[in-house]
């Protein structure tokens, strides 16, 4: 086994070939799939047709609602369907098809049936993405009972969830960042590498504040632990990598050494994901809190296009480090 | 193919004739129960359409899959679902076909292909065609079929599916139940152009209109496309004329209906229709009141058993939900 | 003006029916609203179409994707829609249309148009209505930007906020809850009655504990205040009535008061609207406190049908008080 | 209607050469500007379909109403919308059409009837039925046009808004641009039957085929029914042949492309074709070398000038998101 660098698009596609080698039944349906280049610029496809074919390698018409409900269908025939929506702005054409029928079948149904499949749904501030192509959605996913939600932030993340996520019987939702696509990182060239879903990964140790945080987020969060451990405050970082289940155990611990937790997410604050954390935290970890809980989120307003305006929007480095010090004055 | 000069197709009509009345006798039993307060939701019956489900799914394996929606009793019965089963799911007893989680908008037996009734219109389209492309790419010698109302047709998902199923020429029997209502709708008004035939063959599929209340007219045409579609025809769709006899559910008073329209129906029912063919050709009437009998003695005794059967434990709703995260569904304590 | 009792469902048929008379550009459109019991049992359009023709009250195709983006062009377009999804369960078929356009075209065109529409989706568990018939999904909508959201309690609520909610020129998601449209209350007759967005009813006074709910459990909540009385605790009981923008300053003064939340919710307690709450109180009025905040919510499981699942899947009065009590017990 | 022996006749096809030019220009010059890293987000260029916006277009009043979907420019330029308030939209400066905070997909000038580009696919219909639905209501006099891709007539939305249109009798009319793909995919490989044309008669609605490069072809057929929908004929559906020579959007490398193909289509293309009948009808060559000019002059300007236009002050952020709440936005401090 060694370490690769390369794409996360392409760590996803390498994770995604990987299982479409071991397992027959798995397949990818979506717009735009078969094409070099197709569809985004990110080539997340790009070869796989022609290893597997037309049949395994699906391009769709137009068509979100029955890209959805197509998968639905099809992993309760038997296979294991990866369905790409592109973007979750997209997805928000399919929510009826992901959360009426994927979410609910195996319950509704008594347990006779199971709906193996992933949806790719990218989320995140692309650059001049304007309000129809930023949206991150992840929260409306978590509050679904019956949906898995996972949010890779490294190159290697994206692997080994798409790996996990293939392979478990629960249907997950995968939410990639549009600008992490091309970030690169170091991934594991051994097959068997998984990451568990419902395990959150320490990036970095601290003792002074946990932030927790996934997807770009973790990334930013990193980057205000340098500067704000030289400012004498060591800020433990967690990307957690999985939102449904999220991992408790790694946080309570994390939380109980510092007593002092930041959540950073990108999507918006209001009913965000970050909420839930924050009450939960509250609820089981409040004997432990040296202060109560802090979130940093977009504010509640479409995301904005012109760079000034997206700046003033933005969850940046910066806005993070000064949310980070507020946990240091009172109380 | 149905060869109806065969010397055993009144046999296989009355067969189907015992399927109908089983259908109605657990229509009109579930709508005692109902009355009587023993059912937890409401159901929507399938009265006066019985022949569709029927003849559609005699030309069926049970490998085949089927998906319904709503109005989903009929189809199950007629897929092979156990009626007991069935009763038991309406009343939410143990035993019931989906443990009791469901109810009559999610009755499903995946032991005999019945993938589903369903609560959302139009999904059912789109999970068909996926359905499908599973059984292509498993290399499964089967098909797939599903029903879908009239006043769905109006639905995108509807469309979408078509052209879906025609791209890649998927193994899929479409069937449009035209009962000229959606709820409390007439669909002729809500519904432009020439109707279901038109749009389907808008997309270059073979598309077929049939007496939906003349259970021999739905086998011979369904038993010729079904056929069609197992030696690699693609998909085909079926536009079955017929007429709810019943509210749309459970607690409707029909109050938007025109005078005289139920009963005028009434006449036209497939049930009455086929034992008086039946008769005609060598049946007895005996037969037929027997058949009569042991169907409503069959659901009579199922409801019995239903009633008899114990509640599931409230404990069950954690039950089945996901295997991940199993750990948090916030169980009330 | 004098009081009159009615059904919620009257009530907002009411307080539609007195909009469309005072403006000719209000209208109504969703399925079987122009027939006698036509959709639902609860007849909430009756008579209408015989007042308004079916012009202003139209009858729609089984269309959902266009009756939420028919309604929203309609609403650019100068006239004042009320589109009626019936269920919230439905409205998952109209997500795009409601949250990628209604929600931010006032926003991405730089303020060129508004979107004044009512969207009507019932919320709240129905007996036997098992997995597809009982979602609440308000948290989606206060998670969405350019959104607002009311909730009405009791038949005053209802035909207040309706009214209210067709005179704003914003898009507002209307969520009644199907076991209420029966529900009887008293209603005032002048038209000129309207109940401000954004103004929460305290219910009760009390000066031990806020229980904080909205929609059905209000009602729940206030019957467990009676018996929390008979056990010496003074419950706050405050009916939000709209979640976005929803009265902080009222709950602010009454948690100061009383130093205790408890958030009662039908929906799904993860990352359901509690959870903002409960970090909103935590960032705001952590001084105040003299417990951590408390939640009460669905568990994240479907919606049940068997009638002893789905009590076991309620929140019950039961439920609310013991709850509560814990609020006292150490913190 | 179009009288196209009237003396007049070149003249206004001149009209439309001038504005099919300055769209060309429009998107040339945009293109710079992304290229030149000046554009915030990426764009969608309507290179060699400037003949459908702008034949449409011309047909329609001030008063009537548009929408577009993300390709969006030529139809508003088309439709009256300030090229250089585009431009500075595009540049997400202040004085854009939507102040910066839209970009190029979200275009939208209200005070010409441009309602809007559009991110989402299809959406622009079922807005499109619904504006319609207003101008009857407010008893206005005038009508609706909504611009769909070929892709787009594959999701469901396309249909619900026709049947729609249909069954309320709506003043609408849908211009279908074939470009012949949906972003990388050649839309033929996944649409079903004859094309869009067959589908919207399956909804009884008058549907047409055009030569989309043609200015001439489609004025005339759109003046004439367009005349139609005024005079109370109802919806009707323009299918028009085109070619979308530049890559689906900025980025796009066009790998999936036979070789030769665009150069091919480049022949064809529908301002040349216009420039050469203009010249066989009395329009001089220096006429179009002129006109050509000052397109080209009134991009270029626009360009520097909204390179000179300032930023928007970033707080603009936190405007126009709703009346109600707006004291919880919750601003980035
Ligand atoms: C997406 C969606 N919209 C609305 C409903 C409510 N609803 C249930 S059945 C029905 C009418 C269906 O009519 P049709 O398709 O003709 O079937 P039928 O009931 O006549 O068998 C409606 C509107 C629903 N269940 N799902
Ligand atoms: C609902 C939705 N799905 C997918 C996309 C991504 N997308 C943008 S344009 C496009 C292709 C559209 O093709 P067509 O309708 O033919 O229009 P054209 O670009 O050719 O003008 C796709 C897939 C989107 N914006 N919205
Ligand atoms: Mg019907
Ligand atoms: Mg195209």
């Amino acid at each position: 086994m060694s370490m690769i660098t390369m794409t996360q698009a392409a760590a996803v596609r390498e994770g995604l070939a990987e299982e479409m080698r071991r397992d027959p039944l798995v397949w990818a349906l979506g717009e735009d799939l078969s094409t070099a280049h197709g569809g985004t610029s990110a080539d997340q496809y790009l070869g796989l047709i022609d290893e597997f074919g037309d049949k395994r390698i699906v391009n769709t018409p137009i068509s979100e609602n029955t890209i959805m409900g197509a998968a639905v269908g099809a992993a309760v025939a038997g296979t294991r369907p990866v369905a790409d929506l592109r973007m979750a702005d997209f997805g928000m054409c399919a929510v009826d098809e992901l959360v009426n029928q994927a979410a609910k079948i195996r319950y509704m149904f008594g347990g006779q049936a199971r709906v193996p499949l992933v949806v790719r749904q990218a989320i995140g501030v692309r650059k001049g993405g304007a309000a129809q192509h930023s949206q991150s959605t992840e929260a409306w996913y978590i509050h679904t009972p019956g949906l898995v939600v996972v949010a890779p932030a490294t190159a290697s993340d994206a692997k080994g969830l798409i790996k996990s996520a293939i392979r478990t019987d629960d249907p997950v939702v995968y939410m990639e960042h549009k600008d992490l696509w091309l970030a690169e990182g170091q991934v594991s060239d051994n097959p068997n590498d998984l990451i568990d879903i419902g395990k959150a990964s320490i990036m970095r140790q601290g003792s002074d504040l946990t932030i927790v945080s996934w997807s770009k987020m973790a990334l930013l969060s990193l980057q205000a632990a340098d500067q704000l451990k030289s400012e004498g405050i060591s800020a433990e970082i967690i990307n957690l990598r999985s939102l449904w289940p999220w991992d408790k155990d790694t946080i309570y611990k994390s939380v109980s050494k510092t007593g002092r937790l930041l959540v950073a997410q990108e999507s918006v604050q209001v009913a965000g994901f970050g909420a839930e954390i924050s009450a939960d935290i509250s609820e089981n970890l409040n004997h432990s809190l040296k202060t109560y809980v802090r979130r940093i989120g977009a504010p509640r307003t479409p995301v904005p296009y012109s760079e000034p305006m997206e700046n003033e929007y933005r969850v940046t480095t910066t806005r993070i480090i000064k949310k980070a010090k507020e946990l240091f004055s009172a109380p | 193919m149905t060869n109806n000069t065969a010397s055993n197709y009144p046999a296989r009509i009355l067969e189907m004739y015992k399927t109908m009345t089983l259908i109605r006798a657990f229509e009109e039993i579930a709508e005692e129960a109902f009355d009587a307060g023993l059912v937890n939701g409401s159901i929507h019956q399938y009265i006066g359409e019985e022949a569709i489900g029927t003849a559609v799914c005699a030309n069926l394996r049970k490998t085949d899959f089927i998906l319904s929606n709503h109005r989903g009793h009929g189809h199950a019965i007629a897929k092979g679902a156990n009626p007991e089963a069935m009763m038991k799911e309406l009343l939410g007893k143990v035993g019931g076909t989906s443990g009791g989680k469901g109810g009559s908008m999610h009755i499903a037996d995946f032991s005999v292909g019945m993938l589903g009734a369903n609560g959302v219109l139009a999904d059912g389209l789109t999970m068909g065609v996926g359905a499908a492309q599973a059984l292509v790419l498993r290399n499964v010698d089967a098909i797939v079929t599903v029903f879908v109302g009239d006043g769905t047709t109006n639905r995108g998902p509807f469309y979408e599916s078509l052209n879906w199923a025609m791209i890649y020429e998927l193994p899929i029997l479409f069937v449009c139940e035209n009962n000229t209502y959606a709820s409390s709708t007439s669909t002729r008004k809500v519904t432009a152009g020439p109707g279901p035939v038109a749009r389907a063959e808008a997309f270059g599929m073979p598309a077929y209109d049939v007496d939906g209340n003349d259970v021999r007219e739905v086998d011979e045409i369904a038993s010729k496309i079904i056929t069609n579609i197992r030696n690699g025809g693609g998909p085909q769709f079926l536009h079955a004329k017929t007429y709810r006899i019943k509210g749309h559910v459970s607690r409707d008073k029909m109050l938007y209906r025109p005078e005289g329209e139920t009963e005028a129906n009434w006449k036209n029912e497939p049930i009455s229709r086929c034992a008086d063919w039946l008769i005609k050709n060598g049946i007895s009437e005996a037969e037929i009141n027997s058949t009569n009998a042991s169907a409503y003695k069959e659901i009579r005794d199922a409801l019995e058993a239903a009633i008899a059967a114990p509640f599931p434990d409230g404990k069950l709703a954690y039950k089945d939900v996901q295997d991940l995260g199993n750990r948090y569904l916030g169980e009330h304590s």
